[in-house]
């Protein structure tokens, strides 16, 4: 674009380099960003963008490199240093504290008087500037996740910030609210001519809303361009290094158009679904009701699961899936409804039963209930099937090595050794740790719920592979996710969650762009 | 006797009785605001108590001794905060060594050496001082008393209305995202601890110099601990805790006074209700407290 | 803490001499022939409280001093450290191992032990301890001083024309009940209708709570105080002597003192019978299994003063000294009637 | 000049340089505490050779030393066992009473003789020392109460009941002979109720009570390392959402390695009042600081079981050696002191060299960084 190139720099990092211990989290990282454009940061997990940021922030300490700011060589040691030279960043988690208000988590890392007044006018004001409403007096535990993102656009916006950083913005916002999002970026960077970095893994984001792109890879630049001259593929290659084949990878990573999902499902998928239609469900929720305080988190939820058969479980993040996930987990006794695995009903008010039943869950948040970081590989492996390792109480270290290795090998999971803590692995061999453990119980049903997450393609690849070959193999699929593309690319059948409420099963021949979408829109298609 | 000379006993007792307390329940607050539960206030008590009297005894001046006692403080703050919030020891275990070495060493160094009384002159106010019922009480006090005047509101400015009071509960409240916003967790945690070694420091020279005028082993007696059940029962409120100081001395002067009013309670339970009523008002408003989330959550950069 | 020790009430014995009866340590008062003379010291409470514990330590101190001999003082020994602390005087080769209350009771089975064989024990307060072959026993009748306290205090209320005292106490236990009902009888055979008030202040090293204690009392018209009190016994006192309240000691002779002052000294000093032992200690006469009684009004001491006594307020108090000597006033059976 | 020192520690290996400040560290408290003795007119040598006499000096010291450390180690294991399961029981020194008051409540009361005595009695001190801490279990249910906080404040309140109970004569008072006036705690235990020992002062006694102990510290150790049961209280303290998602009863888990922590000071308790150290009888001073210090044991070895028995030693060293150390002139209270600065100096090193070794990296990345401008300018 030649617009960006005519544009000052605004920032120029040279041979930025950081070293945990013996990762080199940044190699030598050059980057320029001017004023005046979005620039898209990309790269696998791991690459080292955050780590990169945090150097900029002054968050983490370099081992080398220059920074130089509007073309002076500047020494940035905290946070506050770099808010006051104009650097600002909206962070992915924990930024803002939850029991107090929007204006005191806006004023927050300031100096200088308190002025609450002030600070309101001043968020209204921004507010009004942008078109992000907020209420200043809200205390921020009583907002939805697209009013705190708001709250942390203004917080940025509000102290002009010459650059503004925004790692992975999109994750928790609806799609009108991504829209949203960007045309606010868009008018930062051509009417006030500021400079925008944006992280994110999702292609289509960044060929969408981005002037220029920088590719990190294992530390170092792999690549860097003006967008409008590459492709979602070639991005997509340079990110991990060789072609992305795979049509359905693609399709997740957003590079195929919505409209052509519809047919995404391969043959394969289709015909293995096709065995099996008329045996009886492997899963049966029927009428599942959770109550918290009143308000219905699921209402009347009814779905099944044939074996060997992939069910998308579509819809925008916080609409009950995280409650049904827990359900399934035995961690929330629905109030009424029945679960049924294998055409028996469960009594969930045992523990464990669902899981002898044959039920394995991959969950949500890796790290928060996925693994033990400070476990070993090994431990991590089998502390569902725990039992089997187990004789007379006591643990047998031999047997707990002997599975560990054989999964390790069979889900290809990188580690150094065996006992090294789950910390010290890459978050796509964290997630084949927690997958295999799931699989190793040979469930007959398998809740796979955002199993991409923060994924890089390669990962993401793997994960598609190992999911299709789990239902081929008969276990019953049911993945939540909030990607219409992977639900596309990898259902059978795909049914809509909005309020708590299935609004709709769909075939996937039958799924289309605008039917999903008013279905997640809660209106019947 | 009259019922009103009676209640002006009580009241004036359980007044001078709550100072201390009050004291170092501000500081114990404020390091609770930021995350810290600190169980060596204990400690800053006694030590204050003692330096006191040692630097009353030493120099001839209460006043001296009064501010030498804060210093002190000050200085087993300091420790604490650098070993739990630098070197990120655990705070309980820094907390528990803390009371057991100022205890040890206060009772070695009074059993070494000898210290002379000093207490800190009386003022009365004129005119004030006459209101029966409550002008004897709050009106003929030591002059340190008169500091809560300014410490409580000063205390409730610093942590609602100041930028320093803004950081300091979000660090309580939120440790990361404190981080995040460019906010020196552990500098802010220790800045907190330090505002508390100087009022238990200033509550246990009061209680020496002050009030009853020389130091004896183990001369607070657990206060450090009444002090932490005050801010629970306080809900982490600053009103509400300093209430609680407040019932906590009125209710210890009622059990000395009322057997010279002839009533006899039992003393073991009287003695235990300070804690019983932290842990019921705990149990009875849970909805309501506002305990800081990461209280008693260390904080470590990068550990989430 | 507390001095509960020495006032723990006692057996009525049925003699009071030592002589003839029980064993004599071979070679006293070098009793494990080391060629040195050690005397170990162990006290309950603070040995710095200027007080009961304090006048034992230093009476052994004194008389040491001057005999040339060593003396192992140690202060505020928990009860339950007190025998492991009697085996460590006795590996330290002392000569005699003297317990500063009844409190530390449980170190006397190491008089029965190997290890302190040649040691001479002497223990002091007979309350509920069983006299053993090995340790001599020194008592008074705890009530006797308290009720002449009492007394004597009452001689100077009623010269005053007041009729209110009051008695300060740390925790409420049967001892400082006991005492608190015998000063009560002792002031009711001057005053028959005086007014005692008792507090416990729960703790005999508070203070503040002591001091609040005792401004309660004063407010309440109290005019004459028994602070029978450890470390904060000072801090009441002069709390009292500001507002005019007449104070009496616990325990040791403090009528030279000005600061605190004291009207009446009560004298059941550990420090003066342990001198006492001391003394046929160092002659070779202090005989093991034996209980040695102070009885007021016989011996020179427990025994009551009045610091400025006037007109005949000294005699009435010998005469009444005399009396319970004699047997003639019991104060056991005074304190049952007023403590019911 | 130190900074170049202090660089050149921090790159040590870890162990070593923890190793070398944990010496550095106790050098320092020796010397503190020799100064504070000097400084106060007492021999330093002469109280240290006073701590050995009286700890490891002969077979009797020995005793005592062997006495003490026992129910520190008690205390300590479940101390051990809870904070794995992530739960920081700060009430030992409560549960211990309570402990000690059930003990001498069931064989005083009780007309029970022989083993069966002592087997009451014991097992009496852990439920009561278990359903003690267990009460913090139940606040945390009912009304969120924080268990540092419960565990914590329950201790004044089990002080106040402890007194209570041996100042109410129909309770645990003891017995009144003929017109003495009876002291505030219980009478001894009955003979056969008491932990045999096997030795007699002033040989070396073993008293029962270790072996206790140090069963108890083997059997913690294999039970955390080795069993499922162990591996599930590791991971309900790592990650309890991880191990309410593998089926876990977390809240349960937890709450029984609370009362389970509690039983063992509970035992302690009644281990003390059983054998000599706690002489026979409940006091108001029963529990005498072995609460706290079991914690202190239980924290400077890190949640180790094993770990745990060499650091009770010391501390029983140090209470044994305080014993002694009066008779050099030097009040006992330098041990408390001594006792304090060396759970610093243990539990500071790891600290310590994490800091210093994220110190050097900083440090190092400022060395590389500086020449850069010099260059630059030189080049201008
Ligand atoms: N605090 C740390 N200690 C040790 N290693 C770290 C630390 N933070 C990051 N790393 C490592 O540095 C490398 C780069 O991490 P970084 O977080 O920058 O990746 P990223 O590109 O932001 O990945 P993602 O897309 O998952 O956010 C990774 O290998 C990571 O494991
Ligand atoms: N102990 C304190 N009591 C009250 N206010 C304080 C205290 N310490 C700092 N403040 C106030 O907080 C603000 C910032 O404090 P300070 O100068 O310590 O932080 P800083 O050095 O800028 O912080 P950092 O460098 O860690 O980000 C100032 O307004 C200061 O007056
Ligand atoms: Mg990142
Ligand atoms: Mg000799």
């Amino acid at each position: 674009m030649a617009l960006a190139t005519e544009q000052p720099t605004a920032l120029q990092l040279r041979g930025i380099t950081k070293v945990y211990g013996s990762v080199v989290a940044c190699d030598a990282v050059d980057l320029a960003v001017n004023s005046g454009e979005i620039h898209g940061l990309l790269g696998e997990n791991g690459a080292g963008k955050s780590t990169l940021m945090k150097v900029l922030l002054g968050l983490v300490n370099r081992d080398a490199g220059t920074i130089e700011y509007r073309g002076r060589q500047v020494e940035i040691n905290d946070p506050q240093a770099a808010a006051a030279m104009g650097l600002g960043m909206v962070h992915q988690h924990f930024s803002l504290i939850e029991p107090l208000r929007v204006w005191e988590n806006v004023v927050l890392g300031d100096v200088g008087k308190v002025d609450r007044s002030r600070a309101c006018a001043q968020v209204e004001e921004v507010g009004r500037r942008y078109g992000l409403p907020i209420d200043p007096l809200q205390r921020i535990d009583q907002l939805s996740a697209g009013e705190r993102q708001r709250v942390e656009l203004i917080k940025c916006l509000r102290r002009d910030p010459s650059v503004l950083i925004l790692d992975e913005p999109t994750s928790v916002l609806t799609q009108a609210e991504s829209l949203e999002l960007f045309s606010v970026l868009r008018r930062v960077v051509q009417e006030e001519n500021r400079a925008v970095i944006l992280i994110s893994h999702k292609l289509a984001e960044i060929t969408a809303a981005t002037d220029r792109v920088t590719v990190l890879r294992k530390g170092k630049v792999a690549f860097r361009t003006a967008t409008a001259e590459t492709t979602a593929q070639e991005l997509a290659r340079q990110m991990v290094g060789r072609d992305v084949s795979l049509r359905a990878e693609a399709a997740a990573l957003g590079v195929l158009p919505v409209e052509r999902g519809g047919r995404a499902g391969t043959a394969e998928v289709e015909s293995a679904s096709a065995a099996v239609a008329d045996l009886p469900p492997a899963l049966r929720l029927t009428d599942l009701v959770v109550e918290a305080g009143g308000v219905p988190l699921i209402d009347k939820l009814s779905l099944t699961v044939q074996p060997g058969e992939i069910v998308g479980l579509y819809g925008v993040e916080g609409n009950g899936q995280a409650t049904l996930g827990e359900v399934l987990a035995g961690l929330v006794h629905p109030s009424s409804g029945t679960v049924e695995v294998g055409g028996k009903v469960i009594d969930l008010s045992r523990p464990k039963a669902l899981q002898r039943a044959g039920l394995g869950i991959v969950p949500e948040d890796r790290h928060h209930s996925g693994v033990v970081l400070d476990m070993s590989v090994a431990e991590n492996l089998v502390f569902k099937t725990v039992d089997d390792v187990t004789s007379g109480g006591f643990i047998s270290k031999r047997k707990m090595h002997a599975i560990a290795q054989r999964l390790a090998t069979e889900y290809n999971i990188i580690t150094s050794s065996l006992d090294a803590p789950v910390r010290s692995l890459s978050g796509g061999n964290q997630q084949r740790v927690v997958l295999a453990r799931e699989l190793s119980g040979n469930p007959s049903v398998l809740i796979a719920a955002q199993p991409t997450h923060g994924l890089d393609v390669g990962a993401i690849e793997d994960m598609y592979l190992r999911l299709r070959k789990a239902a081929s193999s008969g276990v019953a699929v049911l993945l939540v996710s909030t990607e219409l593309e992977e639900v596309m690319a990898l259902c059978a059948r795909v049914a809509v969650i909005s309020s708590g409420r299935i609004t709709g099963v769909l075939s996937i021949a039958e799924a289309t762009a605008e039917r999903l979408g008013m279905l997640v829109g809660g209106i019947a298609a | 006797m009259s019922a009103v000379t009676d209640v002006e006993t009580i009241l004036s007792s359980g007044v001078r009785l709550t100072v201390p307390l009050a004291f170092a329940a501000c500081g114990e607050y404020l390091a609770e605001r930021a995350g810290t539960l600190n169980i060596s206030v204990e400690a800053m008590m006694l030590g204050g108590a003692f330096t006191s009297i040692a630097a009353a005894s030493a120099t001839g001046s209460a006043t001296i001794g009064l501010l030498a006692g804060i210093a002190v403080g000050f200085v087993i703050a300091v420790v604490h905060a650098n070993l739990s919030h630098r070197a990120e020891i655990n705070t309980f275990v820094v907390g528990l060594a803390l009371n057991a070495l100022v205890l040890g060493l206060t009772s070695y160094l009074i059993a070494t050496s000898s210290f002379v009384s000093h207490q800190v002159s009386q003022i009365n106010i004129p005119g004030l001082r006459d209101i029966p019922m409550i002008g004897p009480a709050l009106f003929v006090e030591r002059w340190p008393v008169y500091l809560l005047i300014g410490i409580i509101p000063l205390t409730w400015w610093l942590i609602e209305r100041s930028r320093w009071g803004l950081e300091l509960r979000a660090v309580g409240e939120n440790p990361q995202a404190a981080d995040v916003t460019g906010i020196h967790v552990n500098k802010r945690r220790r800045q907190a601890l330090m505002w508390c070694g100087l009022l238990s420091g200033l509550g246990g020279a009061y209680l020496a110099v002050g009030e009853v005028g020389s130091f004896n082993q183990n001369m607070t007696a657990g206060r450090g601990y009444i002090v932490i059940a005050a801010v629970i029962f306080g809900a982490w409120r600053l009103g509400r805790s300093m209430l609680g100081c407040a019932l906590f001395g009125l209710a210890d002067a009622m059990r000395l006074a009322l057997p010279a009013l002839g009533v006899t309670l039992n003393d073991e339970f009287l003695i235990a209700v300070p804690y019983l009523l932290a842990l019921l008002a705990m149990l009875l408003f849970a909805t309501q407290h506002r305990q800081p989330r990461a209280l008693a959550q260390p904080f470590e950069r990068g550990s989430t | 803490g507390g001095n509960n020790g020495t006032n723990t009430g006692g057996a009525i014995p049925t003699a009071n001499t030592t002589e003839g009866a029980g064993t004599l340590p071979k070679g006293e008062p070098d009793v494990n022939g080391d060629g040195k003379v050690v005397i170990g010291v162990l006290s309950p409470g603070d040995i710095n409280d200027h007080g009961y514990y304090e006048s034992f330590v230093d009476e052994a101190d004194t008389f040491a001093k001057s005999k040339g001999w060593t003396v192992i003082k140690r202060g505020s020994v928990a009860p339950t450290d007190a025998l492991a602390a009697a085996r460590a005087l006795c590996q330290q080769k002392v000569d005699m191992v003297a317990l500063g209350a009844s409190e530390l009771k449980d170190a006397i089975p190491a008089s029965e032990e190997p290890v302190c064989a040649n040691t001479a024990w002497y223990v002091p307060a007979s309350g509920n301890l069983p006299l053993t072959p090995k340790i001599m026993l020194s008592s008074d009748i705890a009530s006797q001083s308290v009720f002449a306290g009492g007394y004597a205090i009452a001689l100077l209320m009623k010269e005053k024309g007041v009729t209110k005292a009051g008695f300060i106490a740390g925790p409420s236990a049967d001892y400082s009940q006991r005492a608190a009902a015998a000063f009560k009888a002792g002031i009711r055979q001057v005053i028959p209708n005086a007014d005692v008030v008792t507090t416990f202040t729960g703790d005999n090293n508070d203070s503040a709570k002591g001091k609040e204690a005792m401004q309660a009392q004063i407010s309440q018209g109290v005019k004459a105080v028994y602070p029978y009190l450890g470390g904060s016994t000072d801090a009441v006192a002069t709390l009292a002597n500001s507002s005019g309240v007449m104070t009496l000691t616990p325990g040791t002779d403090r009528c030279d003192s000005t600061s605190p002052k004291f009207d009446v000294s009560v004298l059941f000093s550990p420090g003066d019978y342990f001198a006492a032992a001391l003394q046929d200690f160092a002659a070779g006469k202090l005989r093991m299994g034996v209980a040695r009684v102070w009885k007021m009004g016989v011996d020179p001491y427990p025994t009551v003063k009045i610091c400025n006594p006037t007109g005949d307020q000294a005699d009435k108090l010998k005469a009444f000294i005399g009396e319970i000597g004699s047997g003639k006033i019991d104060s056991e059976k005074e304190a049952d009637k007023a403590g019911s | 000049m130190s900074a170049t020192r202090s660089r050149g520690l921090a790159q040590m290996r870890t162990g070593w340089l923890i190793a070398v400040l944990s010496v550095i560290a106790v050098a320092v408290v020796a010397v503190l505490s020799g100064v504070l003795i000097a400084a106060t007119g007492g021999s330093p040598s002469d109280s240290l050779d006073a701590v050995v006499k009286g700890s490891i000096g002969s077979q009797s010291s020995w005793s005592t030393t062997l006495l003490n450390a026992a129910p520190l180690l008690i205390v300590a294991v479940g101390s051990c066992i809870c904070a794995r399961a992530g739960t920081f029981n700060i009430g030992q020194e409560g549960q211990v009473l309570i402990g000690a008051m059930a003990a001498a409540a069931v064989t005083i009361k009780m007309d029970l003789v022989g083993p069966a005595a002592l087997g009451v009695a014991l097992l009496a001190a852990a439920v009561a020392g278990g359903a003690w801490a267990s009460l913090s279990s139940l606040m945390l249910k009912i009304g969120g109460v924080n268990i540092v906080v419960s565990t914590l404040l329950m201790t004044f309140v089990a002080q106040q009941l402890i007194t209570y109970a041996v100042n109410t004569s129909w309770f645990l008072q003891e017995k009144k002979i003929s017109y003495a006036t009876p002291a505030p705690e219980s009478d001894q235990i009955p003979s056969g109720a008491r932990l045999r020992s096997f030795g007699n002062y002033p040989n070396l006694q073993l008293n029962v009570g270790l072996f206790i102990a140090l069963a108890l510290a083997v059997l913690a150790a294999v039970v955390m390392y080795r069993t499922r049961w162990g591996f599930r209280l590791k991971m309900v303290g790592l990650n309890p959402f991880v191990a309410r998602h593998a089926g876990i009863r977390v809240a349960g888990l937890a709450a029984l390695a609370l009362a389970i922590s509690g039983a063992f000071s509970g035992l302690a308790g009644a281990v003390l009042v059983a054998s000599p150290v706690g002489n026979f009888r409940l006091q108001p001073g029963t529990s005498h600081m072995f609460g706290w210090d079991g914690l202190l044991v239980a924290l400077v070895a890190r949640d180790r079981p094993l770990v745990a028995v060499p650091f009770a030693l010391l501390f029983g060293v140090l209470r044994s050696g305080g014993n002694f150390i009066a008779a050099t002139g030097v009040p006992s209270f330098i041990v408390d002191v001594v006792k304090a600065l060396l759970v610093l100096a243990f539990v500071a090193p790891p600290a310590l060299a994490k800091m210093m070794q994220r110190r050097a990296s900083a440090s190092r990345a400022a060395v590389v960084e500086q020449p850069a401008p010099t260059l630059e300018g030189a080049a201008a």
